[in-house]
Parts: structure tokens; sequence; C-alpha cells
């Protein structure tokens, strides 16, 4: 498959793309990566941004963080300039986030990267858009809630989350202390180090402590990994929930059977078919420019990427609005576009992702847009939504976001951003 | 020259390894400035009876004393510092270094600057590498091995090696010289340079010799008096001339033919 | 023809003992210094310093360390990347819990801390030796890894245990351009190779290779296994402290534990074998070729035109990588410095042989 | 050049360099006939070592290469042949400083000896003890670690396990360093026993010139990488430059009369066949 | 107490798998000298090649046989690595005899890079599943002393049984064989062997064949167990402190330094680890091994470590 759709005119909208389709986390990447291209193809297809084709380029990252800022140096400048950068990595992320405001270059994290992020006025070039890993955390306490059949019965009960021991995987870690402190549950956290292949010890105080939920913040190997050792110690699947990067077909698939039950966050979107898939399928596959197989047009990680690149694009387009249709936006621009993002549901319609995803709708202050989530479980063949859409609660998380974006911006010597210089 | 007083006393020392018994209750004495051979069979304990006095190996049993103080254990730097410096039968040199370097490494206890004015190379750390790489090249000339100064040692003939090891030793002004078989290897020419060496650094310098020899000729030749070891026990010791008579010593070790 | 050392007597032991004692190879290091503070700020882009430069300083500066442990004292160590790591985080509390405090001497603190670091992990070489010692310093790498990650007071209570630093200045002057950053590592590493360099070319360098190549013998000479190992830990510690310090505050900005993971320990390992063990020079040359490689692989296939798949390309990037390393030491077990140093002589007698 | 039936190995103008650039040999011609016992002689650093290693081609090893001339084993060419290759054709190598296997026991170390044969474990028991009859010491020895053993017994070591291969050419590199003087004797009895009564021939490299000329039939004097002087043993012991530099006898009637070590008064000046 | 025992037996499970691994390593080390760093990607190499070759096998010949395709694929695959381990050989090592060991080191790595390019470009990246048919649910034995009874997981077992199996057999071969002899013979001294007639090349090409079938079982278990994927490579790294612990050259101390490593480990991270914030199992498992490594610098049961003037 093609790789540099490179640009010929310098009026095409460069978006670099970093992925990893090597390495211990390639089975993860990889759908994410052909749903990320594939989307950019079929924008292609479509006649490009208002009549602006785009072009972009896969760079390899390896999940590694200086592979990672290798790749945003050669790329940030390439075509006449990266619109915008998405990492998928929190590590490469927290490195980027150095590095972009200098370049003025927007970053994209749709689900992942740090969680104060959300805060625009500090973290003026992050986007965690749709959500981040304190929302994630939240909807699944809320979900939790709901089961037992109400906040108060969560009190004596044990969570316990098994998490990737990274920055990723500690992400949740203050929100759910603080919902413990709430509701007076028993949080406890076990974590497993790269890449989790090797995780009796979890799984055997798991089954010491028996806790009557785990939570699962895992990548890669280690989602199938805590599956199967969920199954060899006997603890019940549909007890488990996985955040979603541990909730998507690779986590699952070759656990099989013994994955029934197992429930995980869908972040906005779970797998199915939606129009936009149709018009991949038909607009890039059927003209035999498909980035992976057919099969996975459809899955989760594979929609994900869709979804993350319909967001890079409809900023731009969004940013076109203000700096002239038709027209090569800089990252600069772009970044307006990210911060004023209005995806209402017709938009969403039109674009062919009713269905997958909830509106969104940015503002200088509020980089994440969205704060929705809902639950789906895997019965062996296929993920199902078993819940209704919950958000997150603002007044847990709006002062952890502000009290953490506080204490990164007197780190940083930064100011917060007044509402006269958001207009700009 | 042989009426010196006693600078080395070994005394009753015994060494086993498992059920080996390399040494047993073995006594000498090294008069100062004399040169005192060691001979035996292959196997007797000679070079074994080296690395005790180097604290290389800790005998069992017995002590060795060095001008009137008496050690049990011998540990190496101690011993390096009393003086007494050393030569290796299977060559110990360090490979990966030139000829000069290796040299070097023998004034080393003498160098007393530290790692901060090392790196900065600057005054006395560089006057003192000077004075010393002064003395290394007396020895380099006095060893007829100019040609070979920046060569590293790993890549020189076997003889040459021979010759580097003992200019190390050479290197630390020993008081007491220990050289274990230094002209094993040699042709007769080499031989007689290497004996001219030797009897050169004993007569100018004073030093004290002790040598390990295979060669009969060299040994009844350049020694004073000789220790003669067989399979751990002493079995003679005296003026070549004694030894050569000694009918243990000719059982044991000479033959017939000498 | 030109490369002779004919007619350039030594008079005196200081000249024979200069760095480079023949004069073409002291002009080619005039003329490789002018082009690295003149030339390249005349034209290099910021990719090439960011991508390239930087991290290629900073490594060799690293390797240089290392070089002073395994090739010098001869004493294999896989935890480089914890020494850095150590480096790195220690420079980030002096710099944020010490107001005021001038980077370089934040930097030089924590190679201080990677000192007592890399001494406390040092003790089992004097018992421990070889290829068992080789793989019990992952006890160090793994140790430390696992410390800044759980520890919150490392990272200054930051929740997802990764830290970042801003403001950089040395001297007054801001560190916010990637010439000035580039320019600082040059600084900063040249004066250490020079250092290096006086050390390993001193008494207590001989005293290292001598450890190195033989312990015993060394010991009867007098070296103290004792003090000759735990100094070059020490010494090599706190070179690679300061690389550390430096990856995280000039080149990363932000990191986490992971930038000075097991994967770094291996990479600094080739840069000293391929470079050469137990030179100076070699730990540079190794440090171009591993950090440079690399890219140069991955960036090929476009070059040329060639649409690759992405997997595809960085797939065939190991293989070629794997390949390169394996030819380079068939080619030169000793590596590219030694390779320099045949050409050298082979240059010398050129063009009659023998 | 032809090579005559009777010539057993036939070393025809080779040149040796190392590392690309060191040239040691520089033309080297000998001949070995089948069951003589060949001598070949020169101070440190002639190239009696190097010369060995690339009959048994174990220069690779050391990155040496032979870059000129050939090698001819019973009018074969060897020089692409591996070292095992060589051994099955009965040519071994005893090499210069030992090379005991520091981790195996002596009698282990003899029996790899004996790995490239086939003619039985009785056969091999047989060899075990013939070895063993030659150096009694061994005996004692055989379960302690090579590396634990003295110089001279692993100079034993190194020697018995060549001789468990039943070579029938056996390169002898130093065979006599290290060695007590009556082992040395017994050393070049055995040598002279096998090329009597198993005709076994031996191109030795020897420091030790005396005994060297004693039992050989022919040698080689090499200096510098060049060979400066051959002849029946017999004759080169006569010769009065032999009997100078590598005798030490010069000048005097017969080999009591040489000059005591410590009368030797200034260092001499080789003197150079070829400057 | 249940508890107790459960970690105990858990540990004892997960060190008979690291041992398999270890055991690749002291193999080669034994009998070559080299420290293969490339064993990982060996069992990673190997894992590949099964998994694909028995989803290959059945489709190219057209029957569904899950067995029949599981033994064709083991077949094909050990091929595979019986030619890996002549291209190894030929390549690598016959050019690189009697280097110095960290030389040989790093020519491992480089072979582990290349192995691990090749083996994903040839066979994929994704996750791809062995099924021999082990069984995955736990049984719980002794229910009536313990209350939930102990849980024992038969895949482990059965894996531990096969690890035992193939230290005994390569134990014997070491130490009582002419071969096992001269092995350890080029494990000393690469040149002096060369020079009595043992064959490097030949003799390179059975032990990396035989270090090839171990990484293929490994990464049959392993694999069956995690499913083939990168990060089956990176199990190395468990295996290490394991070699150190038994010492580089013994076959059987690379079970007991697996046992020991495994309960070490486990233990540490259920009854340490809550008390430091978990996750401390690796470098327990390191520190572990340097522990016993302070009392015998050479391994349980390395051989000695010579050094002699
Ligand atoms: N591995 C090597 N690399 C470079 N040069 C070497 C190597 N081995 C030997 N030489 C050089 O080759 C020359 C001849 O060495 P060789 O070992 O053949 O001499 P020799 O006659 O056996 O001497 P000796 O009697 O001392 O053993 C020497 O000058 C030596 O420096
Ligand atoms: N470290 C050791 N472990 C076990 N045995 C040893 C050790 N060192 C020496 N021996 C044994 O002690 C005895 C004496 O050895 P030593 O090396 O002292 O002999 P030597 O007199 O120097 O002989 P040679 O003339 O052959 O060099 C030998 O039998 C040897 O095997
Ligand atoms: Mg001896
Ligand atoms: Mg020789």
């Amino acid at each position: 498959a093609p790789v540099t759709a490179s640009a010929q005119a310098a009026k095409e909208q460069f978006f670099p793309v970093l992925v990893y389709r090597t390495g211990a986390y390639a089975p993860n990447g990889v759908p994410f990566a052909n749903g990320y291209v594939d989307y950019l193809k079929l924008v292609n297809a479509q006649g490009g941004i208002n009549g602006v084709k785009l072009s972009f380029e896969e760079c390899e990252t390896g999940y590694a963080t200086d592979r990672g800022v290798e790749c945003y140096e050669r790329l940030k400048g390439k075509n006449g300039g990266a619109t915008v950068f998405q990492p998928l990595s929190t590590g490469i992320t927290f490195a980027l986030t150095e590095k972009a405001p200098a370049d003025k270059i927007p970053l994209i994290t749709a689900g992942y990267g740090r969680s104060e992020s959300a805060d625009g006025n500090v973290f003026k070039w992050n986007f965690p858009l749709a959500g981040t890993y304190w929302v994630a955390a939240d909807v699944l306490i809320q979900h939790l809630a709901k089961k037992e059949g109400g906040f108060d019965k969560l009190k004596g009960k044990k969570i316990t989350l098994v998490y990737h021991d990274s920055p990723y995987g500690k992400e949740p870690i203050p929100l759910l202390t603080e919902r413990s402190k709430m509701h007076g549950f028993e949080f406890s956290a076990i974590p497993v180090t790269h890449p989790g292949v090797e995780q009796k010890a979890a799984w055997l105080q798991i089954r010491q402590s028996r806790p009557d939920y785990i939570l699962l913040w895992g990548w890669g190997v280690m989602n199938s990994a805590a599956l199967k050792e969920a199954v060899a110690t006997g603890y019940p699947r549909d007890k488990m929930y996985g955040v979603w990067w541990a909730a998507a077909e690779p986590d699952v698939k070759d656990v099989g059977e013994g994955a029934k039950g197992y429930n995980g966050l869908a972040l906005q979107h779970g797998a199915g078919q939606a129009k936009v898939h149709q018009d991949v399928l038909k607009l890039v596959h059927e003209k035999g420019q498909g980035t992976g197989p057919k099969e996975e047009v459809g899955t989760v990680l594979y929609t994900r990427g869709l979804m993350s690149a319909m967001l890079a694009v409809e900023g731009v387009r969004r940013a076109q609005e203000r700096y002239g249709k038709g027209k090569v936006v800089s990252g600069e621009q772009a970044r307006w576009g990210y911060e004023n993002l209005a995806l209402d549901q017709k938009k969403l319609d039109a674009l062919g992702f009713s269905g997958v995803m909830r509106p969104i709708s940015t503002s200088c202050a509020d980089h994440m847009g969205a704060s929705y989530a809902r639950v789906h479980t895997w019965d062996g063949s296929k993920w199902n939504f078993s819940s209704d859409w919950f958000q997150s609660d603002d007044q847990i998380i709006k002062p952890m976001v502000k009290a953490a974006a506080d204490k990164y911006a007197s780190e940083k010597k930064l100011t917060r951003r007044t509402p006269e210089e958001c207009q700009s | 020259m042989a009426d010196g007083s006693v600078i080395l006393d070994v005394r009753n020392i015994s060494l086993r390894f498992g059920g080996v018994k390399a040494l047993s209750d073995i006594s000498f004495d090294v008069r100062e400035h004399e040169v005192r051979a060691i001979i035996g069979p292959n196997g007797a304990g000679k070079s074994s009876m080296l690395n005790c006095i180097n604290g290389v190996y800790q005998p069992q049993e017995g002590s060795i004393s060095f001008r009137g103080k008496t050690f049990k254990h011998m540990n190496s730097r101690q011993v390096a510092e009393m003086g007494v410096a050393r030569t290796f039968q299977n060559l110990a040199l360090f490979k990966g270094m030139s000829v000069l370097d290796n040299i070097m490494t023998g004034r080393n206890l003498r160098m007393k600057s530290n790692l901060f004015l090392q790196a900065l190379r600057i005054g006395p750390a560089e006057r003192e590498e000077m004075a010393h790489r002064a003395v290394v090249e007396r020895i380099i000339d006095f060893l007829e091995i100019q040609a070979h100064r920046k060569t590293p040692v790993g890549r020189l003939p076997y003889g040459l090696q021979k010759r580097v090891d003992l200019g190390r030793a050479l290197a630390m002004e020993p008081q007491v010289l220990l050289l274990d078989e230094p002209m094993a290897g040699m042709n007769v020419e080499e031989k007689q340079d290497m004996c001219r060496f030797i009897l050169d650094v004993n007569e100018e310098f004073g030093t004290t010799i002790v040598l390990i020899e295979h060669d009969m000729g060299v040994v009844m030749d350049i020694s004073d008096r000789v220790v003669v070891l067989d399979y751990g026990k002493k079995i003679g010791d005296g003026t070549p001339d004694e030894v050569r008579g000694n009918e243990d010593v000719i059982r044991a070790y000479l033959g017939t033919s000498h | 023809m030109f490369y002779r050392e004919n007619g350039q007597f030594k008079t005196s032991y200081r000249a024979d003992q200069q760095i480079f004692p023949i004069r073409q190879d002291r002009i080619a290091i005039l003329l490789m210094l002018g082009f690295a503070f003149l030339v390249i700020p005349a034209f290099a882009s910021e990719y090439l310093y960011r991508a390239i430069l930087i991290p290629f300083l900073i490594l060799s500066l690293a390797a240089i360390g290392l070089n002073i442990l395994v090739g010098y004292c001869g004493q294999i160590s896989l935890g480089t990347g914890a020494f850095m790591a150590v480096g790195a985080y220690a420079a980030y509390n002096f710099q944020v819990r010490i107001d005021g405090m001038p980077m370089l001497l934040a930097m030089l603190l924590g190679g201080a801390c990677a000192t007592a670091v890399g001494v406390l992990f040092g003790i089992p070489s004097l018992r421990i030796k070889g290829l068992y010692l080789a793989v019990a310093t992952l006890a160090a790498q793994f140790f430390v890894d696992w410390a800044f990650l759980r520890v919150a007071w490392f990272t200054n209570n930051s929740s997802s245990g990764s830290v970042n630093v801003s403001n950089l200045s040395f001297l007054g002057i801001p560190l916010d351009t990637p010439v000035a950053k580039y320019l600082f590592c040059l600084d900063v590493v040249l004066v250490f190779a020079l250092l290096a360099k006086n050390l390993v070319r001193g008494h207590i360098g001989r005293e290292w290779m001598a450890i190195r190549d033989m312990d015993v013998a060394a010991a009867v000479i007098g070296i103290r296994p004792v003090y000759a190992k735990l100094s070059a830990f020490a010494v090599s510690s706190f070179i690679v402290g300061v690389a550390g310090a430096m990856w995280g505050f000039v080149h990363l900005g932000s990191w986490e534990p992971a930038a000075f993971s097991i994967d770094r320990s291996f990479q600094l390992l080739f840069m000293v074998i391929i470079g050469g063990l137990g030179s100076i020079m070699g730990s540079f040359f190794g440090a171009a070729f591993i950090v440079i490689l690399p890219i140069m692989l991955n960036q090929l296939p476009a070059l040329f035109g060639v649409q690759i798949d992405t997997a595809l390309a960085s797939h065939l990037e190991s293989m070629i990588f794997g390949a390169l390393i394996v030819f380079f030491l068939i080619v030169e077990p000793h590596g590219i410095a030694r390779l320099w140093s045949t050409a050298k002589e082979k240059l010398r007698l050129w063009p009659f042989p023998h | 050049m032809s090579t005559s039936p009777n010539i057993l190995l036939n070393v025809n103008g080779i040149e040796v360099i190392y590392n690309h650039v060191i040239l040691v040999l520089k033309g080297v011609s000998l001949q070995v006939p089948e069951g003589s016992v060949v001598a070949l002689l020169g101070g440190n650093g002639a190239g009696k070592t190097t010369t060995l290693r690339s009959v048994s081609n174990l220069l690779a090893g050391e990155r040496g290469d032979v870059t000129k001339g050939s090698i001819e084993l019973r009018g074969e060419r060897i020089e692409r042949l591996t070292p095992a290759q060589l051994v099955q054709r009965g040519v071994i190598q005893v090499m210069e400083g030992r090379h005991c296997f520091a981790h195996l026991t002596i009698e282990e170390n003899l029996l790899t000896g004996a790995y490239t044969r086939t003619d039985g474990k009785a056969a091999v028991a047989q060899t075990l003890e013939k070895v063993y009859n030659y150096f009694p010491r061994l005996k004692t020895r055989r379960t302690s670690l090579a590396a634990y053993t003295s110089g001279g017994e692993q100079q034993m070591c190194a020697i018995g396990r060549a001789l468990m291969a039943n070579p029938n050419m056996v390169l002898l590199d130093e065979p006599s360093m290290g060695l007590a003087p009556q082992i040395v004797e017994e050393v070049f009895e055995i040598v002279k026993d096998l090329n009597q009564r198993e005709k076994v021939t031996f191109l030795l490299a020897e420091q030790n010139t005396n005994i060297a000329l004693r039992y050989a039939d022919y040698g080689y004097i090499l200096e510098s990488g060049r060979i400066v002087m051959d002849g029946k043993a017999a004759e080169l012991r006569e010769n009065e430059d032999v009997k100078e530099f590598y005798l030490g006898t010069g000048g005097a009637k017969d080999d009591s009369a040489r000059k005591s070590f410590r009368d030797v008064k200034s260092y001499k000046r080789r003197k150079r066949w070829l400057a | 107490m249940g508890f107790f025992l459960e970690t105990l037996f858990g540990g004892l499970m997960a060190g008979m798998l690291y041992s398999l691994i270890a055991l690749g390593f002291v193999l080669i080390y034994k009998a070559s000298g080299v420290f293969n760093f490339a064993q990982g990607a060996m069992v990673l190499f190997a894992a590949l090649a099964m998994a694909r070759f028995s989803q290959w096998i059945p489709a190219w010949l057209g029957f569904d046989n899950r067995t029949l395709g599981n033994v064709l694929g083991f077949v094909a695959a050990m091929a595979v690595m019986v030619a890996v381990a002549w291209l190894i050989n030929r390549l690598v090592l016959s050019k690189l005899v009697n280097q110095e060991g960290i030389t040989l080191l790093m020519a491992t790595l480089g072979i582990a890079y290349f192995l691990d390019g090749f083996g994903q470009t040839v066979f994929g990246s994704d996750i791809y599943k062995i099924d021999i048919g082990m069984p995955k649910e736990p049984i719980f034995i002794l229910d009536r002393l313990f209350e939930g009874g102990l849980l024992i997981n038969k895949e482990d077992l059965y894996a531990a049984l096969i690890a035992a199996a193939l230290v005994a057999a390569l134990s014997l071969f070491f130490q009582k064989t002419a071969t096992g002899r001269a092995l350890r013979a080029v494990a000393d001294d690469h040149q002096a062997a060369q020079s009595i007639g043992i064959p490097l090349n030949r003799i390179w090409v059975i032990v990396w064949s035989v270090a090839g079938f171990v990484a293929l079982v490994a990464g049959v278990i392993w694999g069956s167990k995690l499913g083939v994927q990168f990060s089956l490579s990176l199990v190395a790294l468990k295996a290490l402190p394991v070699v150190i612990l038994g010492g580089l050259t013994s076959v059987p101390g690379a079970i007991v330094g697996g046992l020991i490593i495994g309960v070490g480990e486990k233990l540490s991270e259920v009854y340490l680890g809550p008390m430091l914030g978990g996750g401390i199992e690796i470098w327990f498992a390191y520190v572990l091994a340097l522990l016993f490594l302070l009392v015998r610098p050479q391994g349980l049961f390395g051989e000695k470590i010579i050094d002699r003037v």
C-alpha cells in the first residue's frame, strides 16, 4: 500500500501520520493506522476539503518516544508544513507537548494523552478530543454504580485497577482515588510491567483479594494476557471492564470463548458498520486502494482511526470557514478550527458517522469537546453495546483538570490565556 | 654478595588445593642482593610458591616475612608496595595495551595525582606523567624494545612479550624481583641477552632476584643459591655446586645427563 | 603519500604524548572542529539538528561514558539506561526544587547522583565478572526504571510519572533554538571527550585497562581492583548521567522512564562495540552509525521514490540494521575506530604496501 | 616445482599478512619428507609459529592470510581446507602456549584429542594408556581441571592431546617450552620413538636449537620471515654461524666448552644473513 | 496457607517456563561460548513459523485436521529453524571464530534484529494462534483442605513436564557423550578445538539447530499461552536472571534457576509488591540473581570462573 501520496503541488493539506505497525503493540497499532489513512483517502476520493486535496505520510514510531520525536521533526516541515499530529502514544504525546507550541502545530489525542490537557487555556495546542482517561474512569465508575443500584451501593466494594506500568496506565489513578474517597469503595491498583506478558503474580493477588470488579488499563498483548490469566485463575470475565484501548478485537480475538462476557468502554463508538464504513469500502477499498484487509473495516480500532482522522479533517474544514474556503490552512489556523469544532448531529450524519459517535463541540477553554462513553461487551464473536451513554461528572473532573493544569503552568512558567486572547 | 641480610624469609609454608598438596612445609630464605634460583620438575610447586609470596594464593600454613616483618597472609597490594615485583610464566601482559603503557603500569604505584588533575592534565599531573615516562624510556632502551614502543603487546612474538613482562616488573624499581621462567621459549643468544639483563639489574641496582628456570646451564651459571622443590617438598638448598652434587636432586630432577 | 609522519621527530616526551601526535591528524581535527562550529550552523536544517545532530552528540557523550566502563575497564554493563535516567531525574529535581539553579550545575549534580548510584551498582563487580556481571547490571536497569515510575517524589508528584523542564538557559543565553542547543551540546561533549581522553591516557586509565586485560596480574603490580573498578564505574556513570540529563533537558524536554529503557542500554552498547571498545574517537563513530543508520534506512526508499509499506519498511530497516551490525563485526571485530587506524596505517604505507 | 613422491609437505613461497597490513612471512619455502623430523629454527618473531599456523590453517582466527604461494600435502593443495579436514588427513598442530581446555579435566582434554577417530573406544583407550605411559605425571593429575595444572603439565597435556588423534604428521610449536630438562629429553625421545616406530612425520619449531638439531634430520633457519639457511641437521650443527648464534658455542670445539652465561659481557648484535 | 501454596506453585510453573527459554541460552553458551541474545528472537521466529505453517499447510493441502496441521506445522517450523541455524553458522559464526565474547554477543544481537524483521516480514505481525489443545481452564485440588481449593493450571503443568524432559535429555547429552565433550571444548577455546580437528562449523550447526528446537518448543508453549506476536521475543528478558543464577554452563542449572526465580519473583510480588507499590517482580528477579552471584560468582551450577597466572 502506498505510504506517501505526497504533494505534487503545494496546494495540498499535509497530514503526517505517526503509526506503529511493528513491535510489541503492532496488532493494535495497525488497524488504527489503517483506519486513519483510509479516511484521508476517502476524503480525497470525495474531492478533498472544499477542493483541497490531502496529502499524508506515515512514519513508524514503534511506540518509542525518541522515534516518535524523530518522526515529528522529520514530518513537521514537510509538504508545506504539518497540519496536526496524532502521536497515538501517551509517551510521545508528553514529548511533543513540549515541542508543538514552538512549532505552532496542534496535537490531537482523541481518547488518550494527558487528561489535564483538556484545559485549553494552558494546553493551547493539545486536543484530547472526545474524552480523556479521567472521563473513561469516571464513566466506568458510574456504570458500576448503576449496575449495583446506586453510588451508595459501591460502599465497601473492592475495585482493582490492573494497569500498564507507564504514564498511560497511571492516568486514571487520581480520578479513581478521588471517586473511592467519595463513595467509600476500596480501590487498589496493580501495575503490570511492559509489555505485560507475565501477569501471574497480579492474578494471584486478584485471586486472593477477590475484587468485585477489575478495571483493565492495558495496551497490546497485556490485554489478551490479562484475559487469559483471568480464565486461568477463574476470575469472572463479566466483572472485568477495560478502558477503550483495552476493548477491541485484537484484545479478545485469540482468547476466543474465554473472553465472553468481558466488558470494555467504547470511546463514543464501538464496532459495527455505519455509512462511513460503506463509503470507505466503496470509494477506497473497491478501487483497490484499501490500506488493510477489507474485513478490518468496522472493527473497533479501525473505526477509531476513522474517527480520529475525521476530527483532524473537520478541524481544517472549520478553519477554512474562517481563513478562506478552498485554501490550505497552516497549523496555527488549523488550531483555531480544532478549538471551534461544532460537530452537531447533522454534520455527523452528513459525514456518515451517525450512530458511531455523539456531537462534539470544543471551545477555547474546553479542548475535549465531549465527555461521553458507553460500555460494550464481547459475546465471543463480536462487541455489542451493553449500556447507554454516560457523561462524566464535570464537578469532579473540572477541578482536577484545573489543578493539574495550573501545576503544569507554574512549572513551565506559562500564563493562562485570557478570554480576549482566545478570540484571535 | 650472597652474605647480605635476609630480606625474604619463607617459613613452613603449606598450600593445598582440595586433595592436591602443592607445597608442604617449605622454608627457605632469600638474602639481600643475591640471585636465588628455584628449580624442580613440572608441577613441583615453584610457581605456586611465587603466588604465595605475591598474595595470589593464601597458604594454609606458614608465614612469610619481609625485612623482618612477618605476615600470615600476603596481600598483593602490600607486597607490591614493599617492593616486590614479578614476571609470569604464562605471560600475563595487558594484551590490549601498547608496550609503553604496559611498562608504565609498573610505575602506577608511584603516581599520585588524583582523578581531577589527571582529567585536566595540568601542572603536577602532566609533570608526573613525563617524569615517569622518562624512567620507562630508560627501561625500554635497556631492554632494546624501542622499535615496539607503540605496538600492542598482543602482536609481539613470544620472546619480546617476555621482555616486556620483565620491563613492567623493572619499572616498579623493585627490591626483590621474582622471575618465573623468564627464558622459556628463547634461543641461546636470547637467553644470553636475558641473563645479561638480569645480572645487570642485580649488579647495578642491587635488586634481589628469585628465579625459576628449567635451563640448568642458566641456573648454574648465574644463581648464587638454589632451592630444589619436588612435588611440594624441598629436597635441596645450597650453592649450585652443592645442589648439583645432591643425590636426591639428581634423581628427582637433573637426571644423569647433568 | 601525503599521510606521512616522516620528518616529524618528537624531541620531548610531551610532544610524543599529545593526543594526536601526527601533524596531519591535528590538521584534520582542526578542520573537523571548524566544520562543526562554523559550517554546520551555517546550513543545517532544524530537522538535522533535532533529529540527528543533537541526539548524536548526546549519545556520543553517553557512549564515551560507557566506553570507559566497558572498553577501558572491561566491565560490561547493560544498565547504562538506568544511569542516564538517574542523571536526568536527579538534574530535574535539582532544577525544580532549588530556585535559580543554573541548568549546567543541575546537570552536573545529576551526573554526581548517577555516580553514586553507579558506584553502588558497581560494587558487585568486585566479585562478579564478565557476562554474569553484564546480566546482573540489568538489575540496575529494571530497578531504576521501576523506582522512577513508582516513587512519586522523584517526579515531583506528577500524576502520570512524566516530567518536563522548560526555559533552559546556559550562562544566561536561552537555549531555545536548535542552533543554540546544538552548540551547547557540542561544547559539553567536546569538553567531556577531552577530559575523558586525558583520563584514559593517564595512569588511572592504565589501571582500568590493566584490570580489563588481566586482573590478577594487575593486582600483583599493586593495582587495587576495588579502586580501579569503582572509579571506572564512578567516572563512567558521571558522564552517562550528564548525558542522561542532557537527553532529558535538551533533547526531549519531557520524558518518562521509558526514554531510558533497556533498549537504550543496548543501543549504547552497540555504539561502543561498533565504534570500537577502548577508543574515545570510536564512541563518536559508533554513535554516528547507530543514530544515523536507522533513520537513513528508514528514509532510503522514499529518497529513491520507491513506495513501500511502512511496516515492511521498518521490518526491512530492522533486518538491514541487524545485517550491517554483523557485517561490521565480521569486517573488524574491534570496531570502526580500528578500521580507521588500519586505514591510516595503510595510507602511511601507500603506495608501496610492504 | 614438482613434488617428489616421498615429500609429505611442500610449502612453496608463501607470504602471510596479519590484519591486512602486517607482512610477516616473505616467501617461505620448505619441504618435509615423509617419515622425517624437520626442525624450524629462528629467533623470536622470526615467523616460525606463523609458518606452522599457515600449514594447519589456523591463521584465520588470528586474522592472518596466506596471500601468495602454495602449500601441498602429498601433492594436494591444502590452503582451502579447514583445520578439521587437515586433522582428518592426519596433520595436527600442537599450539604454542598450550591452549588446554581450561574447564575440562586433563583426561577429558586428552579424550577430545581423539574426536576425529573412528576406530572405536578400545583403540582410543589404548592410545590413552600410551600417552599416560609417555607422561606419567598426567596420569596422576587426570581428574584435575586443566587450568589448575602447572605450566609444564599443561604442555604435556597439549602434546598428549595431539597424539591422541593418531596423527601421521605433527606440527610441534615449541614443545620444550616450560618443561623440566628431563621431560624435554623425554619429549624428544617420544618424537624419535613415534618417528621410528610409527613413521610419524614431525615439523617442529623450536628455540632449543641444541636438542632440536640433535633429534632432527633436517633444519631450516628462519629470520624475519625468510628462510636464510637450511641443511642437514648434522651439517647445521657444525656451521660456525649456527654455533655462534643458536648453540652458544661459537668458536669453541664442543658443547661442553660453551661460555658461561655469567661471562657473556656485552649484548650481542645479531648478525643478519639478510639485511 | 492455601494462598501461599498457590503462589508457590504458580511460581514454580512460571519458573519452568522461564527455564525452557533459559535452556536455549545455556545450550549455545555451553557449546560455543556465545551468549546468544537472539534466543528471544528465535523463540518468536519459531513460534511464528509454527503458527503460520499450521494454518497454511492445511489450507494448501486442503485438509481440515488440527492435529495433523499442528504436526506438519511443527515439522516445517523445525526445518526452518535448521535452515536458520545453518545460515547463522555460515554467514556469521564461521567468520567470527576466535573473537571475544562480547563481539559474539553483539553479533547475536544483530541476528536478533534480523530475525525480528525477517520473521514479521514473512509471517506477519498480527497476533496468531497456536492451538495444540492445551487445556485452559484451571483445576482445583485439595478443596477439602483449603477453602476454594488450590488452583492449578493444567497448561502450566504440561509445559513444566515437557521442560523437565528436555532438560534431562540435554544434561545427559552434555555430560556423557563424546560430542558433548567436544562442545564444551569448543566453548573453552575455539582455536585449540580447531587445532585438534573438531569441525566447528558442523558442531555449530548442530548446536544452533538444537537451540532452535528448544526455541520452537518454548515458542509453542508460550505461544499457545499468550498468542504469537512480537512480545514473545521479550520473554527472553525473564530468562536472563535464570541463566546467570543457575550458571551459564549448566543445563540443570537452568531448571533450578528457573524454579528459584519463578518462586522468588511471584512471592515477592505477591507479598512484598503491595507494600512497594507493585511491579517489583522483574527487578526482584535480577536482584535475587545478583545476591546469589555474590555468594557464587559462577551461578549455582556454573563452571568455576578460572583466573590463574
Ligand atoms: N595475530 C597477530 N597479529 C599481528 N601480528 C602478528 C600476529 N601474530 C604474530 N604476529 C607478528 O608476526 C611476526 C612473527 O610471529 P611468530 O609468532 O610467527 O614468531 P615466532 O617465530 O613463532 O616467534 P617466537 O619464537 O617468539 O614464538 C612477529 O613479528 C609478530 O609480531
Ligand atoms: N589454583 C590451583 N588449583 C588446583 N591445583 C593447583 C592450582 N595451582 C597449582 N595447582 C597444582 O599445584 C601443583 C604445583 O603447580 P605449580 O604451577 O606451582 O608448578 P610449577 O612448579 O610451577 O611447575 P612448572 O615447572 O610446570 O611450571 C601442580 O600440580 C598444579 O596442578
Ligand atoms: Mg610454573
Ligand atoms: Mg612462536
